[in-house]
């Protein structure tokens, strides 16, 4: 048996779950229906795939929102799971899954997959034969993933570092990069029995103010890390960021990265897609405004070229959506779609210019670390301030880079801490910045969080 | 006047955190950000450890209900009468009405219940109850 | 007296109206307040103006969807005539407002200008202070613009072409031109007083499947003979083609080629406008996917650098709209512009080039011709079909050209008829469209039409 | 089978005149069309003038209403009792519901009609009525 299989035996040992037939669920996997890889249907189909978010604590309201996403004609079904699983707390998952039956209540804001376990939750994915993509934000997702890809789940989201630097407080960096090589790993081994497994990185981060050229370092770098495993099928994401050019320009750029990247470094035979979501920051409170908001990201993903957009409601400022609310954003997002025709090419030469050297000159930093695999230098990297999100809740996150939107409002780097930049990219930012008289950077960033309200 | 704050069980959204810590300074608190990912066991020996005269408990992803049930136990275990108790941010999972919200916290012990509301509106009703207070 | 002036003493003493006091309409208009002038609000304004369409039969009702519109932040407040009015026939216009005052319905889909009169009007245009559109679609204007102007309505939208080939089915095309050329001389004399009026032409024209060079000669001419007799501030527009790309081309194109034309003309000293139409064709008849277009029409104009953007509602497939959902289109739009940033600049040169060349062909053939004025160097234009759109109810067009969407549902010319395009500006267009197998060019004429149900 | 049809009233709306002509000659209709802009009296004229079979009316500018009143009287007129009318389209200013509409402009003396609905299922019904009628 490989180190790999004995620790998977380890994992899914767990109290909260039955019995694990792995060779059971290599046979299903080797025989499942071509319908649910999305990496399929990505190679099969022309037009942007749309998926929306959702996931409700019991079986049945999942069933059933299903359904009524199918009745949108929804092209990839999501599974969003709870906040408690994501903290691997089960115990507090399945107290809130018990109460959530019993009183016909959403005690918890996702599906627990885990407590649900993969032979429940593999009926309703194989009976509605539509790919389905795991949302999560876990660090330590190991159980999770073996369960999602037990149940049919051919889309696993997240990796070490957006699945940790926004979503969690002090869970340790490096078991987090050691746990996801186990979940690559795994999606690797699947991948060679049927279509490939994808793997999807997290681009929008903590959602608020993130500058272009850290959201797409990170992109690459977990790209790079879970092809290095021998995933064959991988999706790079980044959130709307406000400017409509910036959102061209940050297309263009990490489209071109990726693919360079992933060739340097000999994985030429990986495909890469490029996931769009709609506006990821704080949302009006006005439903109509939620609804011109969502439409236009629609039209800036069509714009940009990307291959599979994740969409949000109108209900998003108030709290998880109903399925009615949700369904109707997903035949609103594919309405638009259809009827958006004649395409423009956007370019902006001198901001794709800056912003791939930017990237270039923080990605030449991590491979200059003179650890001795990928996943240590990035682990350096972050430790010594080279990638720093804004708005993270995590301590290792140096929280010394501040960003700020230009007059177009573009997201700039104001503060670049540690931040490996030459001082002409970071100048290049910096100068379109303009606060107003009196203006505090405090303020402007309030401001700023706000700006779709 | 000391303010011991964050957000309430597995939740991890910290930008409103981060705002609240910032206010809470400019209006003059001394405030104990304990940040995301809190449990209420640790805010109460916060609030003993400091000998704050506020806690200030934020919940953004819907989990507060299930955490702040036994809000109540906690307090009875402890003399925090002096103590004012707040929440605010978006308390339930799904769109709940504020109406039905406000009474259910304040059952488990909060004297202070703000849903989906500004928080500056909510930080001066907080300084205005504890100006009636003194 | 001049000659103009005895001829509009005539014009207004006319049975459906009170005396007109012409003295007191110029000291009204000399002394009214800069906020009723759009020309003002163009001048001083960085942003899109929003105007909605609107007209209800009775004053009160219009008061009140003016409170509406305002409550929404609107910055252009429409008159919409009914179709009465517009083709002259007051007395059903009459006889409609009584039934519609007596019980409280709407017996007219618009304003019946005339029979109010201007002393009526005028209280509500002061009232609002807020720039006013007439929206009519009337061949002979002359009564109902005295009207208007005598109103404090100092936008006054139409022309001899746009407002016959479209509006009428048999009315003469060389009264019209002559009918015009007094609103124009009226609307020049009142500029003098004052801030200037503003006259606009309407690009939609029917609405559908309209090629763009058609549209923009259109345009052009109707400006020129506007500029001809002494207006100073002009607005050209098109409407929504269906193809982001091509309205992006139509707008590159007409601004350019309207400086230019009204600068060779020696009118150096006009402002000329860019208005832009939301979808004007088949809405849908699901009221979400008709904000959803609605959004996008905002978007494209937006992104093609309009002056004005004159809305919709998600009513538009039922029905005159209510107040309610009219003002909520209007707030609708408002916190798209506002919210939509980081525009990027959207160039096609070979398509640019083409559609200045299909143009200026048209122009040049126009302005060839050998009558002694421009009018009549049109209304021959016209005649010949050198001018020729597609479903205008009115005999004199040659409905001959045919037009069909190309894949990225950009609207081509299939027939020229007799357009004197050159073999190679032609085939450009030509040689995009493709027809499906077994597909006749009316199944895609009826397919094309329907492109956003 | 003989059809007159029309735009009725002041209302200028083409397209789908242009439509109806096409799919009434497609179903083997000889069709007389008036066009836009056509006045009640104008039809009830051609009817006669062609010995038609049907008038098929089409309204979109929410004019019909008013226009269309006096067909009763009209009717009474001539002896058209052999001629199926028709009317479709966009039947009132206004977004008003097709139960409302259908008997009012029935009881105008409509045998057919259809609001806000397709023009193939219009048309069927046309023809069925027509054949029941045989
Ligand atoms: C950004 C965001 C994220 C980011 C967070 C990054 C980070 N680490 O902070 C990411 C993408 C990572 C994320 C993840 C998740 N999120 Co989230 N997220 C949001 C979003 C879009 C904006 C939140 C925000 O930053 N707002 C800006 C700040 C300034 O505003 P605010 O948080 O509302 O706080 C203001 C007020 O509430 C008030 N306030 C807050 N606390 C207090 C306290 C007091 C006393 C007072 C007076 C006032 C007050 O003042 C603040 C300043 O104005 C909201 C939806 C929205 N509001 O638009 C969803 C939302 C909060 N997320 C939600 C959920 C469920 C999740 C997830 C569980 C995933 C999921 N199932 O969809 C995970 C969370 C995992 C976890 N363990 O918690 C839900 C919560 C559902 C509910 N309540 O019913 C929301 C409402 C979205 C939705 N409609 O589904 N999220
Ligand atoms: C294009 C258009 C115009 C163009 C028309 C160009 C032209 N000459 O044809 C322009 C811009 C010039 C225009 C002008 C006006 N318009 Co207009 N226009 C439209 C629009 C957007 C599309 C109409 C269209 O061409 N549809 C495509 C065709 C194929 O579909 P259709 O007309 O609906 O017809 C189908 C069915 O109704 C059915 N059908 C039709 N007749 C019959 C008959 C029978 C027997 C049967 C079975 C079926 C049937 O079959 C057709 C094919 O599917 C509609 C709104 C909409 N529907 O989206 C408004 C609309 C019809 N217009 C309207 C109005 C009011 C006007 C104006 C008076 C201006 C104003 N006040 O806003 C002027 C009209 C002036 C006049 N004298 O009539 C209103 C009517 C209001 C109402 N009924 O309450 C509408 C509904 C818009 C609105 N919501 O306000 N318009």
């Amino acid at each position: 048996m490989s180190l790999l299989q004995r620790e998977r035996e380890i994992i899914v040992a767990n109290e909260y779950i039955d019995n694990f037939d792995f060779d059971e669920v290599k046979e299903f996997i080797t025989n499942a229906s071509k319908n649910l890889f999305i990496s399929h249907k990505f190679k099969n189909s022309d037009n942007i795939l749309v998926q929306p978010r959702g996931g409700f604590p019991t079986y049945d309201k999942v069933f059933e929102l299903y359904g009524e996403f199918k009745a949108s004609n929804v092209d990839v079904l999501p599974l969003t799971i709870d906040s408690n699983t994501r903290l691997n707390d089960y115990a507090m998952a399945k107290k809130m899954l018990a109460l959530s039956e019993e009183n016909d209540t959403n005690m918890l804001n996702g599906y627990p997959l885990v407590n649900h376990g993969y032979r429940t939750t593999r009926k309703m994915m194989v009976h509605y034969d539509t790919p389905i993509s795991l949302r999560h934000g876990t660090p330590d997702a190991r159980l999770l993933i073996e369960t999602a890809l037990a149940s049919g789940i051919f889309e696993i989201e997240g990796g070490p570092i957006t699945y940790l630097l926004p979503y969690s407080k002090n869970f340790p960096l490096d078991k987090a990069f050691l746990y996801w090589k186990y979940v690559e790993r795994v999606c690797a081994e699947y991948s060679k029995l049927n279509e490939p497994i994808n793997r999807e990185s997290f681009g929008p981060l903590s959602a608020t103010l993130q500058a272009p050229a850290i959201v797409i370092v990170i992109q690459l770098l977990e790209m790079l890390l879970s092809l290095e495993e021998g995933v064959k099928s991988f999706s790079v994401s980044f959130s709307q960021t406000g400017s409509m050019n910036q959102d061209a320009v940050s297309s263009n750029v990490i489209k071109k990265l990726a693919r360079k990247y992933a060739d340097k470094f000999g994985h030429t035979d990986a495909v890469i897609n490029l996931v769009y979501h709609q506006w990821m920051g704080a949302f009006p409170y006005n439903k109509n405004s939620s609804d011109a908001l969502i439409n236009t990201s629609t039209v800036i993903a069509a714009i940009v070229g990307a291959n599979k957009i994740i969409t949000k409601t109108r209900d998003e400022a108030f709290g998880l959506p109903t399925k009615e609310s949700n369904a109707q954003a997903v035949a609103n997002v594919k309405y638009t779609l259809n009827m958006l025709k004649g395409l423009p090419k956007i370019h902006d030469e001198e901001e794709e210019e800056n912003l791939t050297l930017q990237v270039d000159e923080i990605l030449e930093a991590v491979f200059n670390d003179n650890a001795d695999t990928l996943w240590r230098k990035v682990f350096n990297s972050i430790k010594k301030g080279y990638i720093d999100i804004p708005f993270s809740p995590h301590i290792i996150n140096h929280n010394e880079v501040i960003t700020v939107r230009d007059p177009q409002s573009n997201i700039r780097i104001y503060n670049k801490g540690n931040l490996p930049l030459s001082e002409k990219s970071f100048a290049f930012d910096r100068d379109k910045i303009r606060l107003g008289e009196n203006e505090s950077v405090v303020q402007k960033i309030i401001q700023d969080i706000g700006v779709m309200l | 006047m000391k303010v011991v704050t964050g957000v309430v069980g597995n939740d991890i959204h910290v930008v409103a955190n981060r705002l609240i810590d910032i206010s809470l300074q400019e209006r003059g608190f001394t405030v104990f950000n304990l940040g995301v990912n809190t449990y209420l066991e640790e805010f109460i020996d916060a609030v003993i450890e400091t000998d704050a005269d506020v806690l200030l408990v934020s919940s953004l992803n819907g989990e507060a209900e299930g955490w702040c049930r036994d809000l109540g136990i906690l307090k009875s275990k402890f003399d925090l009468s002096g103590v004012v108790f707040m929440i605010g941010g978006n308390l339930s999972v799904g769109e709940v009405s504020t109406e039905e919200i406000i009474p259910k916290f304040q059952n488990y012990g909060f004297d202070l219940v703000s849903h989906q509301s500004d928080l500056n509106e909510g930080l001066d009703e907080l300084e205005a109850l504890l100006k009636e207070r003194l």
